[in-house]
C-alpha cells in the first residue's frame, strides 16, 4: 500500500533549521538535531487564526500551542503552570472549545480558530462581560490562573449559558487555583455568566 | 546520560488523511513511529523524554476515525471521537448511559474536549515508578519496583498481577466491557479484525510491556456498541481521592437486564466489570453467572460481591482494593439508597 | 550484535539488566551449524564402519556375556526422562515468548526449574552412591582414548582404549550439560526471590542492582547455551548409528554385539 | 475619622491587568537575545560529586556556559542554588545555557556527572535509630538555636542524636518513641496537672508534609547592565528580597534591580525570593547575555519547599467539663534536605496559646532527612499543632460527653492570654488581644452547629455525617518597619509599597489607611509597588500574616507625618498653630473657617518650596537606610510623609480563624465529602471585607486540602520524590469542597494598634485541616486514623477491620 502523494506533501511536516527571529525557544534547534532541511520544510511555515488575526509563523513540529503563543506571538498571557495538562492556566479556545494549550501540538490547530485572553476584549477594548464579573467582584488573589479559569468559563458558556453555580464549577473543574479562592472565583464568574446574558 | 524532562525531543510529524497513509507510515518507521490520538497520555511520554520515536503520526487529520453512527441496531463509535463527543451524544445519553458516567468521570472538561475514547481505552498505566522511566519490567528490565517490601503501592493491582503490579487506568475501558462493545482493529498489513472488549486488553502474564492487544502498526478503528445491551440497567462509579484529573482507585461498571417474565425482580443476564485492580480492566464472568436468574437484592449482591474477590492478594499498601471492590460490585449489583439530608 | 542488555536505575547508573536476545539466535544457529556439519561430515567423509565380521569374531569369542547387558538403571533412565522434560519445558517457556509466541509462561517455567533442581539433586546422590560415579567423567586419563577416537573417526583403525561405559562424546556433553545446567539452575532459585512464589516474601532488592545483573546474565547465557547443547543431543539421540544408545536410555540395556562392538569392556565399569 | 476607606470593598487597581492578561509574571519578559538555561538534577538523595565532563554539551553549537556550585558563592554552610554534595534527589548540580531549550535539553544529555552515592535516610525517625543512617556527613539534627534565637529559621547547630533501641519499643503499638529532645520547655506542675485529671489520653498523629506548589513556579529571567543585575523573579517580598539576591549572588544590594509587579503564589515557598534566582543571575554574566530559567512543574515539586511533616504526640490532661489541666507535647520534625526551621517551635507556642493548658511541657527533635527542602508554608506549625492536638481533643469531648463547640470555648485564649514558655525574664508572652469565644459563639450561631451536630453519626444508606471545629491560630503581626508616600503638586497621593503582590492586596490595602488618615478620594491615590528601583521603603516581609498589620501601622504613622506636615504648613502660610488646621476634601483649612486654607495641591507646592523635611531633603533619624536612599531618591516631588511605626505594642499579636466543618463518609468507599464549611476570623478591624473573606476560604481550602487529600510521597529505597505530578501529590480542586463556603469576621478592633487590623492569611488554614478531621472523627469515630490526608484506603480499612490498619509513623504514603 503506497501513500498518495497529495497527502504526503500535505501530512509530512520537515525538520529544518530555519526559525523566526522571535522564535526564542527554538531557534536552531532543528539543524542541532542533525536534521537535514529537507523539501517541504516551508511547510514548518504556517498560519494561525488567533484572536480573529491570522498570523504566519514559523513552527517546530513537537511545538506545543501554549509555546508558540508565549515565545512567538507574544501572547504571555497564556501562563504555564505545570506544562502537563493537570492545572488548566494555559486554557484556550480552539474553535470556541476549551483545551490545554501546553498538550496541543500547533500543528494540530492549523487552520482553526484559537482565542487567547488577549483576544477576549471587544474591539472598542471594553472588557468582555466575563472578565468585567471578575474585576467587580475581584475574582482571583495571584490570578495566575486567571487567564485559563476565565477562557474555560467563556467556553463553558457557549455550551451552558445559564449554569447553577454546581454545573460552572464542574465546567471550570479542569483548572487549579493554589490561592485556592474557589468560591470568590465561582462567584465572580457566575456573575460573568449573568453578565454575559445581559449583553 | 544526565536525566531531564519537560522538553519534548524532536521527531517528524505526519498527519495522514487516511487510514492507509498513517499505516504506511507506521509500517516505514516501525518501532520508531508513535501513534498520536488526543495527545495526552503521549505528550507525558515525550515531554518525560522516556518515549523518542523518529516519527509522530497525528490521526486527528483522518476523517474516517471520527463520528457516532448507529450500525445493526447499536453504534460505532470512531476511534478518534473525543469523550465530550460521547458525553453530549443523544443517543448514548439515552440507551448507553453507563459509557456517559464513565467518560465524564474521565480527568478533566479540557481533557475531555481533547482525549478521544480510543486514545482513553488504549493508555498506558500510570504507575509512578514506570511513568519515572525507572527500567521495570513493563519498560524491558527485570523488576517491579512497586511489587518489592517497602514499594509505595496504594494504587496497584490486588489481581492477576505477573511480575508487574500495574494497573489500568482507563474509565470507559469498564463500562465498555459491560456493553459487551467490540473493538475494531486495523492490522499493520491492511486487514481488519474485531476483538472484543475484554479481549482487547493485555495482563503482564501474556505481555509486560503492552497494555493492549495492538501490535507496532495496528490501529484502533472503532469501538462498536452492540445493540444486546441498550437500555439496560446500568450502574458506573469510580472511587478516587479527587474529584477532578485522578484515577480510579476502583471504579465498577454493570448492565443488567431484568427478567421480564419474573415481573422483572430476577435478574436475566448481567455484565460487570471493574478497573483499577489488575493490570486489564477485569470482567466478572462468575459474578454475571451467579446473579443470573437470582433476585436484585442485598442478599444476591453480598454473595456476588464476596465471589468477586476470590483469589485477590493484596500489596503492603492497597489491601483496602479488596473491600473497596467487593462493596462497589455490590453496589453494582444492588444500587445505592439516595440520601435524604436536607443541606 | 549485541552480548549484553544495558539499563540505567533509578540514580541513572549503568546496570545489566539480561543478555541480549540476539545470542539466542546464535545459540540456536550454532547448534543448526554444528547439526549440518557433523551430518555431512558423516556422509562424506571416509568414515570407518567396522567389518560386521570383526564383530561377528569378538562376539564368538565372548559367548560368555549375557545377551542384554544393562547399561541404565531405572532410576538412571527415570532421572533422564524427567529432566529432559523440565529441560524442554524451560526452554519453552523462556524462549518462546522472547520468539513473539506470547502465554503464560511465569509459573510453568519455575515449577519445571524446580523439577529440574530436585531431579539433578536426586541425580547427584545416586550417581555418587549407586552408579560408578567417575564412569562419565573426563579427564587426563582419558587423552589417549582421545586420540585413538579421533583417528578410528578419520578412518584409521589404530589401537589404544575404546570408551568404557560412556563414548567419550557422551561423557564430554555431559560436562557441557553439568556446568550449563548449575550455572541456570543457580541463577534460577535467586531469581525466584523477584517474582511470587509460595516459598519466598518477593524481594527484588536482595542482590545489589550489578549481582542481579550477573545473576540474570548467567542465567540468560547458560539457558541459550542450553538451546544448543539440546540441539546436538538431540540430533545424536536419532541419528539411526546412535539408535542403539538412545533405545539403551529407554529400555535400560544393550545387546552383547552393541556391547563388543562399541565398548572396552575392560573400561567398562564393573556392573 | 470616618470610615470613608477602611472596611470597605474597592477594585484593585492591578484587577484589569490581571483579568487581561497584561499582568507580566517573570517568565511573560522577554530581552534580546535572551537564551535559555536547564539544570542537571542530583537522581540521588546524596551523593558527592566526583567529577563533571561538560566537554561534549560545551561542544555543541548552540551551548553558552555552563554554571556549577564552584561559580557560587560560599553562603558559609547554607543552601546554595547548585551544589557539589546534593543531599536530596532533584537538588541541581549544574545550569546549561544555550540558544534554546532544545539544545540546553540535549547538552544537559550529554554531560557526564560521576556520583559517589552517600548514606541517606527520608524518613526522620529511621534516622533516629541507634544504627539509623545521616542525612549529612556532619550529623542528622539541628540542635537548639543560640540563645534568643527563637524565631522560624533561627541559626541552629548540626547535631548527631540517635535513640535507643528501648526507646523505640513503643513503636509497635503505633505511639511515637519519644527519646532524648534537643529541644525543650515546661512551665506550670505537669504531674499535678495529669494527677488532678479525670481523663489522659495519649496519642500520636503523623502530620504530611505536601508542597507549596503555587501557581507559577520560581521561573526567573536575569540580565546584566552597566554593572547593574535586572532580575525579573517571582517573590512575597519585594523589598526584603533585594538583599538576598545580592547575598545569593555576591554582589552589593544596590546592584540589584528587582522587577515583580505580579507573584504567582508563594504560601511560603517565596517568603524572600528563592535561592534559584542566582541561577538565571550569574549564569547571565558568564554566558554575557539575558538567560530565562523556567522551572518546570516537576522541579518546583524538587526545589520548590514543602512543609515540614511532624510526628507529634500529645499527652493531655482533662477535667470533667474539658477544661485541660496538662498538656505534654514531644514532636519529631522532618526539616527536609536543609532548615533549620521553626515550625515545631512555632506549633509548641500555638498549642499552649489556643488549648491554654495550665502547665504543659514542649519537647521536639527537629532532624534532617535526604528529601525535598522545607520552608515555612501558610501557617507553619500552627497548623500542624492543630493536626497532632485535635483529634485528641475530640476523642476527649466524646469521651467526656462535652460538646465538641463548649470543649474549646472552655480552653479557648482570652483578652492578653498569655502563651508559650518563661522567658528569661521570668514572665510569659501574652497577645495583644483574643476574641475567641466570640468568634466560638457567632460561628456555631450561623453554622447551625446545634442542627447538624443532632444529625451527626446518623446513617443513610452508606453515608455517615459529622461534624467538627477547630480553632486556627498563627501570629499575625510585626512592627517598626517604614513607609514613604507624598502628595504632589498635581494633587494626587503616591504611596510607595514595598510588599509583594500576592493577590491578598495587602500590597494595596496599606494605602488604603493612608488615604483614609488623608481624607483622599481613591481614585487620586496612586500605589508604586513591585520593582526595587522605584524607590521603596522598608517593608516586612510578606509572609507569616504581618503585612497587614505591619504596614498599616507604618503607613498610618506615615500618613500622620504628612498630615501634620500639612497643618504646619497651612499655619505656616495662613497664621495660627498647626493644631488649629484640619484636613479634608483634599484641602487643610482652619477650623471653623474652611474658607482659609490650602488644597493639597498647593501645599505639596509649598513643601517643595520649603524643603527641608517637608519635601524629604530632611528626613528622620530613626529610618531605615533602605528607607533613606528611597525618600532621598524621592525628596523634592512633593509633600513627603516618611516615619517608622513607633507606636507601642503591649503583647504579641496574633490571630484566630474558626473553623467548622461538615462531611459526609461513605462507609462502603471510604469517601469523604465535604458537605459545608464556615470559617470565622478574630483578625481585628476589617480593612478589604473581600479579600479578608477569600483569605479565609482560601486558607481554609488548604487546611481542607491536608486533610483529604494533599500529599508528598518519597520512595523509601532509592530515596527519590515520586509525587512529581499534580494527579501524584493531588492538590484540591474545586469540586472537592462545597459549591458555597461561608466565612465572616468579628470586625472587633485589636487594641495594640492604631488601626485596629491584625494579619488573616495563616489561621484558616489550621482550622479547615482540624475541623474536617475532627468531623470525620465525628461521623466514624474517634480511633480511625492518626494520620493524614484521610484517604479512602485509611478509612475503609479501618472500618473493615474494626481498628485502626494503617501503618502508623509512616511519613510518606
Amino acid at each position: 500500500m503506497s501513500l498518495t502523494r497529495r497527502n504526503f506533501i500535505k501530512g509530512v511536516i520537515a525538520g529544518g533549521a530555519a526559525a523566526s527571529s522571535a522564535a526564542y525557544l527554538f531557534r536552531g534547534g532543528g539543524s542541532l538535531l542533525g536534521q537535514s532541511s529537507a523539501p517541504g520544510s516551508v511547510e514548518r511555515l504556517l498560519t494561525l487564526t488567533v484572536n480573529g488575526q491570522a498570523r504566519r509563523v514559523d513552527v517546530m513540529k513537537q511545538e506545543t500551542l501554549a509555546m508558540t503563543l508565549r515565545y512567538k506571538l507574544g501572547l504571555t498571557g497564556t501562563k504555564l503552570g505545570c506544562d502537563r495538562a493537570e492545572c488548566g492556566a494555559c486554557t484556550v479556545l480552539i474553535d470556541d472549545v476549551p483545551h490545554y494549550s501546553c498538550s496541543v501540538l500547533t500543528h494540530m490547530v492549523r487552520g482553526r480558530r484559537i482565542v487567547t485572553i488577549e483576544g477576549l476584549a471587544g474591539s472598542g477594548g471594553g472588557l468582555h462581560p466575563v472578565q468585567q464579573a471578575v474585576v467587580d467582584e475581584q475574582g482571583f488573589q495571584c490570578a495566575f490562573c486567571l487567564p485559563g479559569f476565565v477562557m474555560a468559563t467563556v467556553g463553558f458558556l457557549k455550551a451552558n449559558p445559564t449554569p447553577t453555580r454546581e454545573e460552572l464549577a464542574h465546567g471550570i473543574s479542569g483548572n487549579l487555583c493554589r490561592c485556592q479562592d474557589y468560591d470568590k472565583i465561582l462567584t465572580s464568574l457566575m456573575r460573568g455568566a449573568e453578565y454575559l446574558r445581559r449583553t | 546520560m544526565a536525566v531531564i524532562r519537560d522538553v519534548m525531543p524532536a521527531f517528524e510529524l505526519f498527519q495522514p488523511a487516511s487510514i492507509d497513509d498513517a499505516q504506511a507510515v507506521l509500517n516505514r518507521y516501525g518501532a520508531d513511529a508513535w501513534v498520536l490520538a488526543g495527545g495526552l497520555d503521549s505528550l507525558d511520554w515525550l515531554k518525560d523524554r522516556i518515549k523518542r520515536p523518529q516519527a509522530v503520526v497525528d490521526l486527528g487529520g483522518i476523517p474516517e476515525l471520527k463520528g457516532i453512527r448507529p450500525r445493526e441496531g447499536g453504534l460505532e463509535i470512531g476511534a478518534m471521537t473525543t469523550l465530550s463527543e460521547v458525553v453530549r451524544h443523544p443517543v448514548i445519553r439515552e440507551r448507553y448511559a453507563i459509557l456517559l458516567d464513565a467518560a465524564e468521570a474521565a480527568a478533566s472538561p479540557q481533557i475531555r474536549n481533547q482525549g478521544t475514547l480510543g486514545g482513553n481505552v488504549s493508555q498506558d498505566t500510570r504507575c509512578w515508578y514506570y511513568r519515572a522511566g525507572w527500567p521495570c519490567y513493563r519498560a524491558g528490565g527485570n523488576i517491579c519496583y512497586a511489587d518489592t517490601p517497602d514499594a509505595i503501592n496504594r494504587e496497584h493491582a490486588i489481581l492477576d498481577a505477573s511480575r508487574c503490579v500495574a494497573v489500568n487506568p482507563s474509565d470507559t475501558a469498564p463500562a465498555l466491557l459491560a456493553l459487551d462493545a467490540q473493538m475494531v482493529v486495523r492490522t499493520a498489513d491492511g486487514g481488519e479484525r474485531v476483538v472484543a472488549a475484554e479481549d482487547y486488553f493485555v495482563g503482564p502474564a501474556i505481555d509486560i510491556t503492552r497494555m493492549t492487544v495492538l501490535e507496532p502498526g495496528d490501529l484502533l478503528t472503532a469501538i462498536r456498541l452492540p445493540g444486546a445491551w441498550a437500555g439496560a440497567r446500568f450502574y458506573f462509579e469510580k472511587v478516587r481521592d479527587r474529584q477532578v484529573w485522578d484515577f480510579a482507585l476502583v471504579s465498577v461498571a454493570s448492565a443488567m437486564v431484568m427478567d421480564a417474565g419474573g415481573g422483572g425482580s430476577a435478574i436475566e443476564r448481567a455484565r460487570i466489570a471493574v478497573n483499577g485492580v489488575a493490570a486489564r480492566p477485569l470482567r466478572l464472568r462468575a459474578v454475571e453467572n451467579l446473579v443470573r436468574g437470582r433476585p436484585r437484592n442485598e442478599a444476591t449482591a453480598v454473595v456476588a460481591a464476596n465471589l468477586a474477590i476470590e483469589g485477590a492478594q493484596p500489596l503492603r499498601f492497597n489491601a483496602y482494593k479488596v473491600p473497596l471492590m467487593r462493596n462497589l460490585v455490590k453496589r453494582a449489583i444492588r444500587g445505592v439508597e439516595a440520601t435524604t439530608w436536607t443541606s | 550484535m549485541d552480548i549484553l542488555t544495558w539499563g540505567r536505575n533509578p540514580w541513572d547508573q549503568a546496570i545489566l539488566t539480561h543478555i541480549s536476545w540476539d545470542l539466542l539466535w546464535a545459540s540456536l544457529f550454532a547448534g543448526v551449524a554444528f547439526l549440518v556439519a557433523h551430518a555431512s561430515y558423516m556422509v562424506f567423509s571416509a568414515h570407518r564402519k567396522r567389518h560386521a565380521a570383526e564383530t561377528d569374531a569378538m562376539e564368538a569369542a565372548r559367548v560368555d556375556l549375557p545377551v542384554r547387558i544393562v547399561r541404565h538403571s531405572l532410576p538412571a533412565r527415570v532421572f533422564h526422562w524427567v529432566m529432559a522434560a523440565a529441560m524442554f519445558t524451560l526452554l519453552a517457556t523462556a524462549f518462546l515468548p522472547i520468539a513473539g509466541i506470547r502465554f503464560p509462561w511465569v509459573t510453568w517455567h519455575w515449577v519445571a526449574g524446580l523439577v529440574l533442581t530436585g531431579s539433578i539433586l536426586f541425580h547427584i546422590v545416586h550417581a555418587t552412591v549407586w552408579l560408578d560415579f567417575w564412569s562419565i567423567w573426563v579427564g587426563p586419563r582419558d587423552v589417549p582414548e582421545l586420540k585413538a577416537e579421533v583417528l578410528r573417526e578419520l578412518g584409521h583403525d589404530v589401537p589404544g582404549p575404546r570408551p568404557g561405559k560412556y563414548p567419550l562424546g557422551n561423557r564430554l556433553y555431559h560436562l557441557a550439560i553439568v556446568a550449563t545446567a548449575l550455572a541456570v539452575v543457580a541463577s534460577g532459585l535467586f531469581m525466584m526471590v523477584r517474582i511470587r512464589t509460595p516459598f519466598v516474601t518477593r524481594n527484588p532488592y536482595l542482590f545489589s542492582d550489578a549481582t542481579w545483573g550477573v545473576t540474570y546474565v548467567l542465567h540468560g547465557m547458560a539457558g541459550v547455551g542450553l538451546v544448543g547443547l539440546v540441539i546436538a543431543h538431540v540430533y545424536f539421540a536419532v541419528r539411526p548409528d546412535k539408535w542403539w544408545i538412545t533405545k539403551s536410555m529407554i529400555l535400560g540395556w544393550i545387546t552383547r554385539r552393541q556391547y563388543l562392538e562399541h565398548h572396552d569392556p575392560d573400561r567398562w565399569a564393573a556392573h | 475619622m470616618a470610615e470613608t476607606h477602611i472596611g470597605r470593598n474597592y477594585t484593585p487597581p492591578d484587577h484589569v491587568a490581571k483579568v487581561t492578561g497584561r499582568a507580566r509574571y517573570a517568565e511573560d519578559f522577554r530581552a534580546e537575545g535572551m537564551l535559555f538555561t536547564k539544570l542537571l538534577l542530583s537522581p540521588m538523595p546524596h551523593a558527592r560529586v566526583r567529577s563533571i565532563d561538560t566537554r561534549a554539551a560545551l561542544a555543541m553549537p548552540g551551548v553558552r556556559a555552563i554554571l556549577t556550585a564552584d561559580d557560587l558563592p560560599d553562603l558559609n554552610g547554607a543552601e546554595r542554588a547548585l551544589t557539589n554534595e546534593p543531599l536530596y534527589a532533584g537538588e541541581p548540580i549544574l545550569a546549561v545555557a544555550a540558544v534554546d531549550e532544545l539544545t540546553a535539553a540535549e547538552a544537559v544529555e550529554r554531560i557526564q556527572v560521576d556520583l559517589e552515592p552517600l548514606p541517606f535516610v527520608v524518613n526522620a525517625l529511621d534516622s533516629l535509630r541507634p544504627d539509623g543512617p545521616n542525612p549529612r556527613l556532619t550529623g542528622n539534627a539541628w540542635g537548639a538555636p543560640a540563645p534568643g534565637g527563637q524565631g522560624p529559621g533561627a541559626p541552629a547547630p548540626l547535631e548527631t542524636i540517635k535513640w535507643t533501641s528501648e526507646d523505640f519499643a513503643v513503636e509497635a503499638q503505633g505511639q511515637l518513641p519519644m527519646g532524648r529532645p534537643l529541644e525543650e520547655w515546661s512551665y506550670g506542675d505537669l504531674a499535678a496537672g495529669f494527677a488532678g485529671a479525670a481523663l489522659v489520653l495519649d496519642e500520636t498523629f503523623v502530620v504530611q508534609s505536601t508542597g507549596h506548589h503555587p501557581m507559577e513556579t520560581r521561573s526567573a529571567m536575569a540580565y546584566w547592565q552597566n554593572g547593574k543585575l535586572y532580575i525579573h523573579a517571582s517573590t512575597q517580598s519585594v523589598a526584603q528580597t533585594r538583599g538576598n539576591i545580592a547575598r545569593w549572588v555576591g554582589i552589593d544590594p544596590t546592584q540589584v534591580m528587582l522587577i515583580c509587579e505580579y507573584t504567582g503564589g508563594g504560601f511560603g515557598s517565596k517568603g524572600g525570593g528563592a535561592v534559584s534566582m542566582s541561577i538565571p543571575a550569574l549564569l547571565s554574566r558568564k554566558a554575557n547575555a539575558p538567560v530565562m530559567m523556567r522551572i518546570t512543574r516537576e522541579e518546583e515539586s524538587y526545589i520548590g519547599r514543602a512543609r515540614t511533616n511532624m510526628t507529634g504526640r500529645a499527652r493531655i490532661g482533662f477535667a470533667r467539663d474539658g477544661r485541660i489541666t496538662a498538656l505534654d507535647l514531644f514532636i519529631v520534625q522532618d526539616t527536609g534536605a536543609y532548615g533549620p526551621l521553626g515550625d515545631h517551635r512555632s506549633a509548641g507556642n500555638a498549642a499552649s496559646l489556643i488549648y491554654q493548658p495550665p502547665a504543659m511541657r514542649w519537647r521536639a527533635v527537629n532532624v534532617l532527612t535526604n528529601t525535598p527542602p522545607r520552608s515555612q508554608q501558610r501557617s507553619p506549625g500552627p497548623m500542624q499543632a492543630n493536626g497532632i492536638i485535635e483529634p485528641v481533643i475530640t476523642k476527649a469531648a466524646k469521651q467526656l460527653g462535652v460538646d465538641q463547640v463548649a470543649i474549646r470555648r472552655i480552653n479557648a485564649p482570652e483578652g492578653k492570654a498569655l502563651f508559650g514558655p518563661t522567658l528569661p525574664n521570668g514572665r510569659r508572652n501574652h497577645v495583644t488581644s483574643a476574641f475567641v469565644k466570640q468568634a466560638l459563639d457567632r460561628g456555631a450561631a450561623l453554622f447551625n452547629w446545634d442542627e447538624r451536630k443532632a444529625r451527626a453519626g446518623q446513617r443513610q444508606g452508606s453515608k455517615v455525617r459529622g461534624v467538627g471545629v477547630t480553632v486556627g491560630p498563627h501570629g499575625a503581626g510585626s512592627i517598626g518597619w517604614d513607609a514613604i508616600m507624598t502628595i504632589r503638586p498635581d494633587g494626587r497621593l503616591y504611596v510607595q509599597s514595598g510588599v509583594g503582590n500576592l493577590g491578598t492586596h495587602s500590597v494595596i490595602d496599606l494605602a488604603r489607611v493612608a488615604a483614609q488618615v488623608l481624607d483622599m478620594p481613591w481614585e487620586k491615590v496612586e500605589v508604586i509597588w513591585g520593582d526595587t528601583g522605584k524607590h521603596l521603603p522598608w517593608t516586612c516581609p510578606s509572609v507569616g500574616s504581618q503585612t497587614t498589620h505591619a504596614m498599616t501601622r507604618a503607613n498610618y504613622a506615615g500618613a500622620m507625618d504628612a498630615r501634620r506636615k500639612l497643618q504646619e504648613i497651612a499655619a505656616r502660610d495662613l497664621g495660627g498653630s498647626p493644631d488649629d488646621y484640619e484636613i479634608g476634601g483634599e484641602r487643610v483649612y482652619r477650623r471653623g473657617s474652611p474658607g482659609r486654607g490650602l488644597t493639597y495641591a498647593q501645599a505639596a507646592r509649598r513643601a517643595i518650596e520649603l524643603g527641608g523635611t517637608y519635601d524629604g531633603h530632611e528626613l528622620p533619624g530613626d529610618i531605615n537606610p533602605m528607607t533613606r536612599d528611597s525618600a532621598t531618591s524621592l525628596a523634592g516631588l512633593g509633600l513627603m510623609g516618611v516615619a517608622k511605626d513607633n507606636h507601642p505594642r503591649d503583647g504579641v499579636t496574633y490571630s484566630f480563624v474558626i473553623g467548622f466543618a461538615e462531611v459526609e463518609v461513605d462507609v462502603e468507599t471510604g469517601e469523604v465529602r465535604l458537605v459545608d464549611f464556615l470559617g470565622v476570623g478574630d483578625v481585628g478591624t476589617v480593612i478589604n471585607p473581600r479579600s479578608l473573606l477569600a483569605q479565609i476560604k482560601g486558607g481554609s481550602c488548604l487546611g481542607i486540602a491536608h486533610a483529604i487529600c494533599q500529599k508528598s510521597v518519597v520512595d523509601p529505597r532509592y530515596g527519590v520524590s515520586l509525587t512529581d505530578r499534580f494527579h501524584y501529590s493531588k492538590p484540591l480542586t474545586i469540586l472537592d469542597i462545597p459549591a458555597r463556603m461561608q466565612a465572616d469576621a468579628l470586625n472587633l478592633a485589636d487594641p495594640e494598634t492604631p488601626v485596629g487590623a491584625r494579619g488573616v492569611g495563616e489561621p484558616p488554614v489550621g482550622a479547615g485541616y482540624g475541623a474536617v478531621l475532627g468531623a470525620i472523627a465525628d461521623a466514624i469515630g474517634v480511633d480511625v486514623f492518626r494520620r493524614a490526608p484521610v484517604t479512602a484506603d485509611i478509612i475503609l480499612m479501618s472500618l473493615e477491620n474494626g481498628r485502626r490498619m494503617h501503618e502508623p509513623l509512616r511519613a510518606h504514603v
